[in-house]
C-alpha cells in the first residue's frame, strides 16, 4: 500500500489540525496569522503535489496521476486566492475567526480527494468533506440573515443532491457489482450489455455532481447562495469547488463510464445547452453583481461541459484549460467586488460601479479585463479557454452545441460589457474606500495573468493535454 | 526570409504597446499627463509609421507571395504559431493603418479634453490590433487581433462619444461579436480539417465542397457584419454618429476594411466553390446596399450619418468587386478599400472640423461656410468629389475597376452596382451644398474660423494621397497586382478541378 | 412469493426514496421536515447498499453504508446548526419564509 | 511638346490661381491664367497648323502609366491627330477669348481668382478630353469638365437657384456618364483594351462579336448606344437636356465657354472619335440620328417662347447639338465636327453678346423688359446680329456652310432616320431663324420696355469685353468659308487623316454633292422666311404674338414649360426617390432592419426577466426544479437511449 | 418463512412510518415517526445480514441524529398547527414526478441481474465464517483507511462548523477577571457628588451601569468589543 501517494492530502489535513490548535490556544485574534499559515500550507501541499509520485494506491481507492495533479494545483491556487481575498473583508465584516481558513483548508482537502478518487466511496467522502465545509462557510456571517439563508439553501439542496447522488451510487454498485472505477470500466466495457439500471444510476450521479458545478437544472441555489454568502466565500465557491466537481465529473464519465459515451453524451449536451442559455439570459436582468456572477458561472460551466460532451482527450483538455483560465478571472473579479466598500459598508449593486474608471482607474481596468475575458474577447485568457472548448466541439461534430455556445456567448457578452459600460461610460458615483493591498495583489496578479497569458500558453495547454490523455488511454 | 533583416512587422505591431506602457508610466497632474499623452502617442505613432515605410520601400512588388514573414512557436504542438507576414493584398492596409493613426491623434489634439491618456492608450492599442490583424498569417492570431479591435473601439465610442454613445457602443460590440464568433467556429473547423492554422498552408488546402458552404456562411456572418453589408449595416451609422471624430476616422478608414480583407483572405481563396456558388447572393446584397444605402444617405439630416451610409454603399462596391473574382474586380475592390480608407476618413475629419467649432452635426445647422472657410471648402470639395468617384481622384480608380470586373460577370451587376455613381454624387453634392454653399444665416457661423495650422497638417497628407491615388494609382496597384493575379488564377484552377471532379462523378 | 429476495429490498428502498422526494413536495411547513425527507432518502440508499451487498456477497456496500451513516450524522449536525442560526436571524423556519433573496 | 504645353498650361494657371489666389491677388491671378491660356492657344494653334499644314505626323504623347490591373492597362497619353488638334486649337482660342472677356465681365465680383481658376481648370479638363488617347482618359476629361461646370454654374453659391442648377447639371450628366462608363467596360470586354489605336486596329476582328442584353445584339451596337447615352448627357440631348437651360444660372462667360463652345460638344466629339467603331453599328447610328433630330426640333420649339435671353440661346445650343448628331448619325462626322467648330464661334459670340447686354442692363435677363437697346449698345447689337445670322444659316456666315452640309448629308443618307433628321432639321432651321430674330427684335429694336432708370444707364461694355466679341464675330464670319472646302470637300482625307473613319459603305460625303438643288437651298430659304415671320410678328404687329399665345394657350404653355420635362422628372423620378429614401430610412432601416436586433434585444431582456422570475427564492421550488430536472433527464435517457 | 414474514412486517411499518414522517402536521410527530422508521430499517438490515450496520443505525440515528432533530424542533418552538393557504399547490406536480420516477425505477430495478464479471471483481467478498463486525473492522482499518480518516475529517468539520455557527459568547455569561478585580481602585468607580434635594440623578450628571438586558441587546452588534470588564461603569457600548 503506497500511502505516500496521498501525502499532500495527509499533510494538508495535519496542517489544518495544527492551525486549528494554534488558533484555539492563542488568546489573541489569530485570523490573519491562521490565514497566512493556511496559504503556506497550500503552498507546501502544492509542492508535494508536484513532487509526489503517481500511481494507484489505497487498494485502488486513490489515484495520483497527471490529471489529479493539474486539478489539484488549480484547487490549491483557487483556495489560496480565496483565503487571501478574505483577509481584509473578514476584518471589516466581523468575521475574523481563525476557523475560516481552516474550513477552507478542509474544503480543499475534500476537493483534492475528489480529484484523486478512483472509487465511488472516495468520491462520496471527498464531496461531502468539501460540501460540509462550504455549507458552514456560506453561513459564516451568522448574524446576517442573507448569509444564514444562503447557508440554509445551500445546505438543504446540497443534502438533497448528495442523497440523490448516493442513490445513484447504490444503483451503480448494485448493477455493476463494484465501486472501483477501473473494475466498473471492465464491467461496462460492452455498451450493448449495459443494463438500464446503471444508466439511471449514472443520471443520479450526474445530477449530484451537476449540482456542485451548478449546471441547469441543478443550478437553482447558485444565485441566492452567491448573493447571500460572504463575498470571499462566494469567490471561493465560484472557483475551487467547481473545478473539483468538474474534474470529478470528468473522471467519472471518462473512466468507469467511458465506454458509454454515446449514452451520456446526449445528457451532457442537454445540460450544457440549458446552462449556457440560462446563464447568459438570466444574468441580463440582474442588478446585484454577485448574482450576476452566479449566472455567469452557470453559463461558464455550460461552456466547460461542452468539452466534456466531446468525450475525448481534446475535450477534456479544453475543460481543464478553460477552468484554469476561469479560476483566475473569477478570483480577480471577486477581488474587485470585495473592493467595493463605501464608507465602511460593502456594496454589491452594479450601479455602485458607476464611473469607477474615474474614481479608481486601476480597479476599473482590472475589472474590465476580467469582464472582457469572461466574454471571451481575445487576447484575454478567457478567449483561449473558449477556443479550446469549441475546438473539441467542432472536432466531434457537435455543431448544435457549438453554435448555441457561441451565440449565447454573444448574449453573455452583453452583460459583461454592460458592467464595463457602467464603469467607463456612466457618471462617477462616490468613490470606494481605499483598497487593501491583498485585494490589489489578487486583482493585479489575476489581471496580469489574464491579460498576458496569451503570450505563452503552451505549458498550460501541454499540462492540460497530458492530464486529459491520462483519462483516455 | 525577411527582407528587412529584423522582425519589422512585429516591431510595427507591438511598438504602440510600448507607447502604451510609456503613457501609463507618466505621473503628474492632469494637464501634464494629458500633454505627455498627446505627444507620446503622436511620436509613437509617427515612429511606427516611419518604420512601416520600410515595407513600402522594400516590398518586392513582383512577388505574389508573402514577404517579411516572421514565425515564432506559440502553440507548436497544435499547429498554431505566431506568424506574421504581408503580401500585396495586406501590405497597403498595414500602411493605411499606420498612416491614419497619427492623423487621428493629431485630429484629436484639441477635440479630446477629458481622459486624454486613456484615449491615447486606446488608440495605440487599436493600432496594434489593426496592424496585427492585417499582418497575421495564422488564423488564430488573425482572429485574436480581429476581435481585439472591439475592445479599444468599444471604449472609444462609449467613453468619448456623443449622447447615444452607450447604445451605439453596445450595438457595435454585439453586432460584430455575433458575427465573428461564428467565424471562430469556421476557423476551428478549418483547423481540424487541415491540422494547422497557418494561412499560407491553408490557402492551398482543399476543403470538401459540402463543408465549404457552411464555412462560407460562417465567414460571411462575420465579415458581412464588419464590412458592413446590407442588411446588417445598421450598427455603422449609429457607431459613426456617436464616435468621436478620430474614432469614426479609424472605423471608416480601417475597421470596415477588415471585413472585406477577411473575404479576400479566407472566403475567396479557401472556399472557391462556395465563393462561386454564393457570388450571386453577395451580388444581390451588394447591389441592394449600393442603391438602398445611397438613398437612405440622401435622406439623412446628420452629416456623419450621411457619410456613414455612404460608406456602406462604397463597401457594397467593394464586395461586388471581390466576388467577381477577376483581376479588375479584386484590384478595384482593393483600391476602393484603400481610397475609401483615405477619403471617408477625410470626410469624417471634415465633419469633425466643424463639429469642433459649432458642436453640431446637423446639416441644417450649417450653410454658407464657403465664404468663411475657403480652405476647408476646398478640402471638403475634393473629398466629396473623391467620394463620388470623380476621375483623377482616389475614388474613381477602384470604382471603375470594379465596374469593369463586374461587367465581365454581368451587365446588370455593373449597371446597378454603378448606380452609386449617380446616387453618390446626389447625396454628396446635396450635403456639400447645404453645408458649404448658400448664405451664412447664423451668428456663430459668421465668426467661424478656417482650418488651423494643425488641421491643415491633418488634411494635407490626405489631400495629397487622394490626388496621388487618383492620378498615379499604379504606384499602389503595383503592390497587389501580382498577389491578385495569383489569387484569381488559384481560384479558377480550384473551380476547374472541382468541376472536373464533378464531371467524373456525374459519369 | 414469500421468499424474500433482492427485489423486495429494492422495492422498499425505491418506495422510501419516492416518499422522501414526495415529502419535499408535500411539505410546506418547516425546513426541518425537508431535512427529514432527505434522511429518508439516505435511509433508502442504505437499504439499497445493504441489499446489494448481500446479493453480491460483497462487503463494500456495507462499508459505504457505514460511511453514509457517519456523513449523515455530520450533515445533520451542520444542517441543524444552520437552521438554528437562520431561526435566530429570521424568527421562522417556514419553508415559504426562506425567500429573502430571489430573482 | 507644344501639344503638351497647350494641354497643361491651363492646369498650371488654374492651380496657381486657385491655391495662391489669395496670396497673389486678383490681378495677378487673372494675369497668370490669361498668360497660360494665351500660351496654350498659341501652342494649340501651332500644333494644329503643323499637323494639318506642316506635314506633322499624327501619334500620341505618352506621359505616364495610369492604371494597371491584370490585363487592363491605361496610360496618361495625349493623342495627336487632326480631330484632337482641331479641337485643341478651337478650345484654347475660344477659352482664351472668354478669359479675357471675363476680366471685364467679372470685374465687380469678389472672388475673381477663384473664377479664373475654375475657368482654367475647365479648359484643362476639356483639353484632356479632346486629346485623350484612350476612353478612360476621355472619361477623365469628361468628368473633369463636369466638375468644372458644376463649380462654375454654382459659382455664385449664395444663390440657391445656382446651387440647384449646378447639382442638376452634375447629376444629369452623371446619368449619361453611367452609360458611358458601362460602354467603356463593354469596349474593354470586347476589345481587351480601351486605347483608341488598339480598338480601331482590331475593329475588323471583333465585328462579329455579340453581346446579350435584352436579346443578342452585335456588340458594336451596344457599345454605340451606351457611349451615346454618355454623349446625350453631356450634349444635352432630348431626355437628358434638362440641365442645360438651368445651367444659365452661372456667369455668362461660363455659359459661353461651357454651354456653347466646348463642353456640350464633347458628345459630338466622342461620336466622331469613335467613328471607326460606330461605322459598323448602323442601329446605333440610326438612334443617334433620331435623337439628334428630335432634340433639334424640340429645343427649337421651346426656344421660340422663352423670355430669358440666355435660355433662348441655351435652347438654341441644344438644338444645334441635335444637328451635329444628325450629321454624325448619317455618317457625315466631318460635317458634324465642322458645325461644331463654326457653332463654337458663333454661339460663344451670342452668349458673350448676351452677357454684354446683361452687363449693360445691370443683370436684367428678361427680353420682355428690353427693347431698343441697339441705340445704346450698338457694337453689341452688331456682333449679336452677326452671330444670329450665322446661327440662322444665312450665307455667307459660318453657320450656313455647316448647316447646309448637315441637311444635305441627312437628305443624302436616304434612310428613314436620315429623312426624319432632314425634315426635323428643316423645321428647326425655320424656328431657329424665327426665335433668333425674335430675340434680336425684342432686345435691340422697337420701343424699349425697360424701366427708365436701367435703360438710361445702359452702356457699352469696356474694350476688354468688346475686343473678344469682335474677334469671335470675325470667327463667326470666316470659319465657314475658310474651312468648308478642306473639311468637307473632295480631299477631306487630306485634312482629317485617319482621325475620322468612313466605312467602305459610307458614301455620304460624296452623295452630299449630288442632292437635288432645292435641298441645298432649303435651309437658307426657311431661314429667311423665319426671319421674315419674326419681323412681321414682333416689329410689324406686336400684338399678334400675345393673341396667338392666348388662343393656342395649351400649346403655348406646353412650349413655355419646356414640354413639361422638368415636371415630369420631378414627378416620376425625383419625388418618388426622395420619398423612397425617406421611407427606406425611417421604415426600412429604423423599423425593419433595426427592428430585428432591437426586437431580439427586447426579447432577450424579456426572456431574462422571465428566467430570473423562475428564481422565486423558495427552497421548495428549487428542490422541485432539481427533482423534476432529474426525472426528465432519467426519462429522456431511458426513452432515447 | 419467518424471515419473510418479519421482512414484510418491518417493511410495512417502515413505509408507513416514512409516510407519516412526510405527512404529519406536527414536526415532533415527524421526528418520532422517523425514529420508528429507523428502528424498522435496522431490523431489515439485520435480516439482510448486516448486524453491525443495524446497530450503528440505531445508535447513531436514533441515539444522536433523531434526538438532535427532536431537540432542535422543540427548541425552535414553532407554531406547529399553523397551516398555510394552498399549501398543497405543488401536490399534483409532486405526484406526477413521484409516479413517473417510481415507474422508471420499477422498470429499471426489475431488470437487475448480476453483472457478468461482478463475482470476479468483488472487492471484499463476504466470508462465511467471520462475523460481520469483524469483517467490517478489518476492512475499514486496512483497505478503507483513507476514507475512514477522511470521514473523521468530516466529523471534525462538522464539529468546527457547529461550534463556529452556534457558539456565541453572550454577554450574559460573566467570567471572573481576577486581574481586573485586584487592580480596581475606588477612584475608578467612586464618584462623590453633592446631591441637591429634589434633583434626579440624571440632572446631577451621574450615570450608573446599565441593566444587564441592555448590555445583552447591544452585544449583538458589538460582541467583540465586550471584554467582560463589567465592573467599570457601563454604558460605553
Amino acid at each position: 500500500m503506497n500511502w505516500i501517494l496521498a501525502l499532500p492530502e495527509l499533510v494538508l489535513a495535519c496542517c489544518g489540525m495544527a492551525i486549528l490548535v494554534i488558533g484555539v490556544l492563542n488568546k489573541r485574534d489569530m485570523f490573519q496569522a491562521c490565514s497566512m499559515l493556511t496559504v503556506g500550507a497550500f503552498l507546501l501541499t502544492a509542492v508535494l503535489v508536484i513532487a509526489g509520485p503517481t500511481g494507484v494506491g489505497y487498494s485502488g481507492m486513490y489515484t495520483a496521476d497527471a490529471f489529479s495533479l493539474f486539478v489539484k494545483l488549480m484547487i490549491l491556487a483557487a483556495a489560496g486566492l480565496g483565503v487571501i481575498v478574505a483577509l481584509d473583508y473578514n476584518e471589516h465584516a466581523n468575521m475574523q475567526r481563525f476557523e475560516f481558513p481552516v474550513l477552507v483548508l478542509y474544503a480543499a482537502t475534500g476537493m483534492m480527494l475528489m480529484a484523486s478518487s478512483s472509487n465511488m466511496m472516495t468520491m462520496y467522502v471527498g464531496v461531502e468533506l468539501m460540501s460540509l465545509s462550504i455549507y458552514v462557510l456560506a453561513a459564516f456571517a451568522r448574524d446576517e440573515l442573507r448569509s444564514a439563508e444562503a447557508g440554509l439553501k445551500y445546505f438543504v439542496l446540497g443534502a438533497l443532491a448528495s442523497g440523490l447522488m448516493l442513490y445513484g451510487i447504490s444503483l451503480v454498485y448494485g448493477f455493476s457489482g463494484s465501486m472501483g472505477f477501473e473494475q466498473m470500466a471492465k464491467v461496462l466495457a460492452d455498451p450493448a450489455k449495459v443494463s438500464p439500471g446503471l444508466v439511471v444510476g449514472l443520471v443520479f450521479i450526474v445530477a449530484g455532481l451537476a449540482f456542485k458545478i451548478s449546471a441547469v437544472p441543478f443550478h437553482m441555489w447558485t444565485p441566492d447562495v452567491y448573493e447571500g454568502a460572504p463575498t470571499p466565500v462566494t469567490a471561493f465557491m465560484g472557483t475551487a469547488p467547481k473545478v473539483a466537481a468538474m474534474a470529478l465529473l470528468i473522471r467519472v464519465m471518462a473512466t468507469p463510464f467511458g465506454h458509454l459515451l454515446a449514452q451520456w453524451q446526449q445528457l451532457i449536451v442537454l445540460v450544457a445547452i440549458a446552462s449556457m442559455v440560462l446563464g447568459s439570459f438570466a444574468a441580463i436582468a440582474q442588478k446585484n453583481i454577485k448574482r450576476l456572477m452566479a449566472y455567469s458561472s452557470i453559463g461558464h460551466m455550460g461552456y466547460a461541459l461542452i468539452g466534456l460532451a466531446a468525450g475525448n482527450a481534446v475535450g477534456v483538455r479544453g475543460v481543464l484549460f478553460y477552468l484554469f483560465t476561469y479560476i483566475f478571472m473569477n478570483a480577480g473579479t471577486f477581488a474587485c467586488i470585495i473592493a467595493m466598500r463605501r464608507k465602511g459598508r460593502y456594496v454589491e449593486g452594479i450601479a455602485d460601479l458607476a464611473g469607477l474608471s474615474r474614481t479608481d482607474p486601476a480597479l476599473a481596468m482590472w475589472l474590465a479585463v476580467f469582464m472582457f475575458s469572461m466574454a471571451g474577447i481575445p487576447p484575454f485568457s478567457g478567449f483561449l479557454g473558449k477556443y479550446f472548448i469549441f475546438t473539441a466541439a467542432v472536432q466531434q461534430g457537435l455543431w448544435t452545441l457549438a453554435v448555441i455556445g457561441v451565440l449565447t456567448s454573444v448574449v453573455g457578452a452583453y452583460y459583461y460589457i454592460r458592467i464595463i459600460k457602467v464603469m467607463y461610460f456612466d457618471a462617477p458615483a462616490e468613490a470606494f474606500d481605499a483598497r487593501p493591498g491583498s485585494l490589489s495583489f489578487v486583482a493585479a496578479a489575476s489581471g496580469l495573468f489574464t491579460t498576458l497569458f496569451f503570450f505563452y500558453p503552451a505549458p498550460v495547454v501541454a499540462a492540460a493535454e497530458a492530464a486529459a490523455k491520462v483519462l483516455f488511454r | 526570409m525577411n527582407a528587412a533583416g529584423f522582425p519589422l512587422l512585429s516591431l510595427v505591431t507591438w511598438l504602440p504597446i510600448a507607447g502604451v506602457l510609456f503613457l501609463m508610466s507618466v505621473r503628474g497632474d492632469e494637464e501634464t499627463v494629458a500633454s505627455n499623452a498627446r505627444w507620446g502617442a503622436l511620436w509613437t505613432s509617427l515612429v511606427v509609421f516611419a518604420l512601416s515605410l520600410v515595407l513600402w520601400v522594400k516590398f518586392n512588388q513582383a512577388d505574389g507571395g508573402f514577404q517579411f514573414v516572421e514565425n515564432a512557436a506559440w502553440l507548436p504542438q497544435w499547429g498554431i504559431s505566431y506568424k506574421l507576414g504581408v503580401d500585396g493584398i495586406s501590405v497597403l492596409f498595414v500602411l493605411l493603418s499606420t498612416a491614419l493613426t497619427p492623423i487621428c491623434i493629431l485630429a484629436s489634439w484639441d477635440a479630446i479634453q477629458t481622459r486624454v491618456r486613456e484615449y491615447m492608450i486606446a488608440f495605440l492599442i487599436l493600432e496594434t490590433m489593426m496592424v496585427g490583424m492585417f499582418a497575421a498569417l495564422d488564423a488564430i492570431v488573425f482572429y485574436m487581433f480581429f476581435e481585439g479591435v472591439l475592445i479599444p473601439m468599444y471604449l472609444i465610442i462609449g467613453v468619448w462619444g456623443g449622447p447615444r454613445r452607450v447604445y451605439a457602443a453596445i450595438k457595435f460590440f454585439l453586432y460584430t461579436l455575433a458575427g465573428s464568433v461564428l467565424m471562430l467556429l469556421a476557423l476551428l473547423a478549418i483547423w481540424y480539417q487541415a491540422g494547422t492554422t497557418d494561412l499560407v498552408t491553408l490557402l492551398h488546402t482543399n476543403i470538401p465542397v459540402t463543408m465549404q458552404s457552411w464555412l462560407f456562411i460562417a465567414f460571411f456572418a462575420s465579415f458581412a457584419v464588419k464590412v458592413p453589408m446590407w442588411p446588417v449595416h445598421t450598427w455603422l451609422p449609429d457607431a459613426h454618429v456617436e464616435a468621436p471624430t478620430a474614432g469614426s476616422v479609424i472605423l471608416a478608414g480601417v475597421l470596415l476594411k477588415m471585413g472585406a480583407y477577411g473575404f479576400l483572405r479566407f472566403s475567396v481563396p479557401m472556399l472557391p466553390v462556395a465563393t462561386a456558388n454564393f457570388a450571386p447572393f453577395i451580388y444581390t446584397l451588394s447591389v441592394v446596399a449600393v442603391i438602398y444605402t445611397s438613398l437612405v444617405a440622401f435622406a439623412q439630416t446628420d452629416m456623419k450619418k450621411l457619410i456613414a451610409y455612404s460608406s456602406v454603399a462604397h463597401m457594397g462596391v467593394v464586395t461586388i468587386g471581390i466576388f467577381t473574382v477577376n483581376a479588375q474586380g479584386i484590384s478595384g475592390a482593393l483600391f476602393q478599400m484603400l481610397s475609401h480608407g483615405v477619403v471617408s476618413a477625410a470626410l469624417f475629419l471634415c465633419v469633425g472640423v466643424v463639429y469642433d467649432r459649432i458642436h453640431s452635426r446637423e446639416i441644417a445647422r450649417y450653410g454658407g461656410l464657403a465664404s468663411r472657410m475657403p480652405k476647408y471648402a476646398f478640402a471638403f470639395m475634393l473629398f466629396s468629389m473623391a467620394s463620388c468617384g470623380l476621375p483623377g481622384t482616389a475614388g474613381f480608380v477602384g470604382e471603375f475597376l470594379v465596374l469593369v470586373g463586374a461587367f465581365k460577370v454581368n451587365f446588370w451587376l455593373a449597371g446597378l452596382g454603378s448606380l452609386g455613381m449617380i446616387l453618390g454624387a446626389a447625396y454628396m453634392l446635396y450635403l456639400y451644398r447645404r453645408v458649404i454653399f448658400g448664405v451664412i444665416t447664423r451668428d456663430d457661423l459668421k465668426s467661424i474660423l478656417d482650418l488651423s495650422a494643425r488641421e491643415v497638417m491633418v488634411f494635407a497628407p490626405l489631400v495629397i494621397l487622394t490626388m496621388w491615388m487618383g492620378v498615379y494609382p499604379s504606384s499602389f496597384t503595383g503592390f497587389f497586382d501580382a498577389a491578385v493575379n495569383a489569387l484569381v488564377d488559384h481560384h479558377h484552377a480550384a473551380i476547374a478541378s472541382t468541376s472536373k471532379l464533378a464531371g467524373v462523378f456525374a459519369r | 412469493m414469500l421468499a424474500v429476495g433482492l427485489g423486495h429490498y429494492l422495492t422498499v428502498s425505491a418506495l422510501l426514496l419516492v416518499m422522501g422526494i414526495f415529502g419535499i413536495f408535500l411539505n410546506r411547513k418547516n425546513v426541518i421536515v425537508i431535512l427529514m425527507s432527505v434522511e429518508l432518502i439516505l435511509l433508502a440508499v442504505n437499504l439499497n447498499l445493504v441489499a446489494f451487498s448481500a446479493a453480491l456477497g460483497d462487503l463494500a456496500g456495507q462499508v459505504l453504508a457505514m460511511f453514509v451513516l457517519t456523513v449523515a450524522a455530520a450533515e445533520a449536525a451542520i444542517g441543524l446548526a444552520i437552521v438554528v442560526i437562520y431561526f435566530r436571524n429570521r424568527g421562522s423556519i417556514e419553508v415559504e419564509d426562506v425567500n429573502m433573496m430571489k430573482g | 511638346m507644344l501639344y503638351s504645353i497647350a494641354v497643361f498650361a491651363p492646369l498650371l494657371g488654374s492651380a496657381i490661381a486657385g491655391l495662391f489666389g489669395r496670396a497673389i491677388g486678383d490681378r495677378a491671378a487673372q494675369a497668370v491664367t490669361i498668360f497660360c491660356m494665351i500660351l496654350a492657344s498659341v501652342c494649340g494653334v501651332a500644333s494644329f497648323v503643323s499637323l494639318v499644314y506642316g506635314g506633322g505626323h499624327a501619334g500620341s504623347v505618352h506621359i505616364a502609366t495610369w492604371i494597371d490591373s491584370g490585363d487592363f492597362h491605361v496610360a496618361w497619353a495625349l493623342r495627336y491627330d487632326t480631330l484632337s488638334a482641331v479641337m485643341v486649337a478651337m478650345v484654347t482660342c475660344v477659352a482664351t477669348l472668354i478669359h479675357i472677356y471675363s476680366v471685364g465681365y467679372m470685374s465687380h465680383d469678389n472672388s475673381i481668382a477663384r473664377f479664373f481658376s475654375y475657368l482654367s481648370l475647365f479648359s484643362f479638363a476639356m483639353l484632356m478630353l479632346v486629346t485623350a488617347d484612350n476612353l478612360l482618359q476621355l472619361f477623365f476629361g469628361w468628368e473633369g469638365v463636369g466638375l468644372a461646370s458644376y463649380l462654375l454654374i454654382g459659382f455664385w453659391y449664395h444663390k440657391p437657384s445656382a446651387c440647384a442648377a449646378a447639382i442638376k447639371a452634375f447629376l444629369v450628366n452623371r446619368v449619361g456618364d453611367l452609360g458611358f462608363a458601362l460602354g467603356i467596360a463593354l469596349v474593354f470586354v470586347t476589345f481587351g483594351s480601351i486605347e483608341f489605336s488598339t480598338i480601331f486596329a482590331s475593329v475588323a476582328k471583333h465585328q462579329a462579336d455579340t453581346y446579350t442584353l435584352f436579346g443578342t445584339w452585335p456588340a458594336f451596337e451596344v457599345i454605340g448606344i451606351l457611349l451615346f447615352i454618355g454623349a446625350m448627357g453631356k450634349s444635352a440631348q432630348l431626355g437628358l437636356h434638362v440641365w442645360l437651360p438651368d445651367a444659365m444660372e452661372g456667369p455668362t462667360p461660363v455659359s459661353a465657354l461651357i454651354h456653347a463652345a466646348t463642353m456640350v460638344t464633347a458628345g459630338v466629339f466622342l461620336v466622331a472619335r469613335f467613328s471607326p467603331v460606330l461605322e459598323f453599328a448602323p442601329g446605333a447610328l440610326g438612334f443617334i440620328t433620331f435623337m439628334g433630330a428630335s432634340t433639334a426640333l424640340f429645343a427649337a420649339t421651346v426656344g421660340c417662347v422663352q423670355n430669358d435671353i440666355k435660355r433662348i440661346i441655351a435652347y438654341s445650343t441644344c438644338s444645334q447639338l441635335g444637328y451635329m448628331f444628325v450629321a454624325a448619325g448619317v455618317g457625315a462626322y466631318q460635317a458634324s465636327v465642322f458645325h461644331l467648330l463654326t457653332h463654337a464661334f458663333f454661339k460663344a459670340l451670342l452668349f458673350l453678346s448676351a452677357g454684354s447686354v446683361i452687363h449693360a442692363m445691370s443683370d436684367e435677363q428678361d427680353i420682355r423688359k428690353m427693347g431698343g437697346l441697339a441705340r445704346k449698345i450698338p457694337l453689341t447689337a452688331t456682333v449679336m446680329w452677326i452671330g444670329s445670322l450665322a446661327l440662322a444659316g444665312v450665307p455667307p456666315f459660318a453657320g450656313f456652310y455647316s448647316k447646309d452640309a448637315i441637311l444635305e448629308a441627312a437628305y443624302a443618307a436616304h434612310s428613314a432616320a436620315g429623312s426624319y433628321g432632314f425634315w426635323c432639321c428643316l423645321i428647326a432651321a425655320f424656328l431657329t431663324a424665327f426665335y433668333s430674330w425674335r430675340l434680336l427684335i425684342l432686345t435691340f429694336h422697337g420701343k424699349t420696355r425697360a424701366d427708365h432708370h436701367s435703360f438710361e444707364h445702359a452702356h457699352e461694355s469696356p474694350p476688354v469685353m468688346t475686343v473678344p466679341l469682335i474677334l469671335l464675330a470675325v470667327g463667326a464670319v470666316v470659319t465657314g468659308w475658310a474651312f468648308h472646302e478642306q473639311v468637307l470637300g473632295e480631299h477631306w482625307q487630306h485634312f482629317w487623316g485617319a482621325a475620322i473613319f468612313n466605312g467602305p459603305a459610307n458614301h455620304v460625303l460624296h452623295a452630299m454633292e449630288e442632292v437635288p438643288h432645292w435641298v441645298s437651298l432649303a435651309p437658307t430659304v426657311v431661314g429667311i422666311v423665319g426671319i421674315a415671320v419674326a419681323y412681321a410678328l414682333y416689329l410689324g404687329m406686336p400684338s399678334v404674338p400675345a393673341q396667338l399665345a392666348q388662343s393656342f394657350r395649351p400649346i403655348y404653355m406646353f412650349l413655355l414649360n419646356k414640354w413639361y420635362f422638368d415636371e415630369l422628372y420631378d414627378a416620376v423620378i425625383v419625388r418618388p426617390l426622395i420619398a423612397l429614401s425617406r421611407g427606406l430610412w425611417q421604415v426600412g432601416d429604423a423599423t425593419i432592419i433595426d427592428g430585428i436586433p432591437n426586437g431580439l434585444a427586447s426579447l432577450t431582456s424579456g426572456g431574462a426577466a422571465r428566467a430570473s422570475r423562475l428564481q422565486t427564492g423558495s427552497i421548495a421550488v428549487y428542490a422541485f426544479t432539481m427533482l423534476i430536472g432529474l426525472v426528465v433527464l432519467v426519462s429522456v435517457f431511458l426513452l432515447f437511449r | 418463512m419467518i424471515a419473510a414474514l418479519a421482512f414484510y412486517a418491518f417493511a410495512a411499518v417502515l413505509l408507513a412510518s416514512a409516510a407519516m414522517v412526510v405527512s404529519s402536521r406536527n414536526p415532533v410527530h415527524s421526528v418520532l415517526f422517523l425514529i420508528l422508521a429507523f428502528f424498522n430499517a435496522s431490523a431489515l438490515f439485520v435480516l439482510a445480514g448486516a448486524e453491525f450496520l443495524a446497530m450503528t443505525l440505531v445508535i447513531v440515528y436514533v441515539g444522536a441524529v433523531a434526538v438532535l432533530f427532536l431537540f432542535v424542533v422543540m427548541m425552535l418552538d414553532i407554531n406547529f398547527v399553523q397551516l398555510r393557504e394552498g399549501f398543497q399547490r405543488y401536490l399534483p406536480v409532486g405526484l406526477a414526478v413521484v409516479v413517473v420516477l417510481l415507474a422508471e425505477l420499477a422498470m429499471v430495478l426489475g431488470g437487475w441481474k448480476m453483472a457478468p464479471e461482478a463475482m470476479n471483481l468483488r472487492f471484499a467478498p463476504i466470508a462465511a465464517n467471520t462475523s460481520n463486525t469483524v469483517q467490517l473492522g478489518k476492512l475499514i482499518y486496512t483497505d478503507y483507511i483513507l476514507i475512514f480518516q477522511a470521514s473523521g475529517m468530516i466529523l471534525l468539520v462538522a464539529m468546527i462548523g457547529a461550534i463556529v455557527l452556534t457558539l456565541r459568547d453572550r454577554g450574559l455569561t460573566r467570567k471572573q477577571n481576577i486581574n481586573a478585580q485586584t487592580r480596581r481602585t475606588p477612584a475608578d468607580t467612586l464618584v462623590l457628588v453633592d446631591a441637591r434635594s429634589g434633583a434626579g440623578i440624571g440632572e446631577l450628571g451621574i450615570y450608573r451601569p446599565k441593566a444587564p438586558e441592555s448590555v445583552a441587546a447591544a452585544h449583538d452588534e458589538h460582541h467583540d468589543a465586550h471584554h467582560g470588564d463589567h465592573s467599570s461603569a457601563g454604558g460605553h457600548h
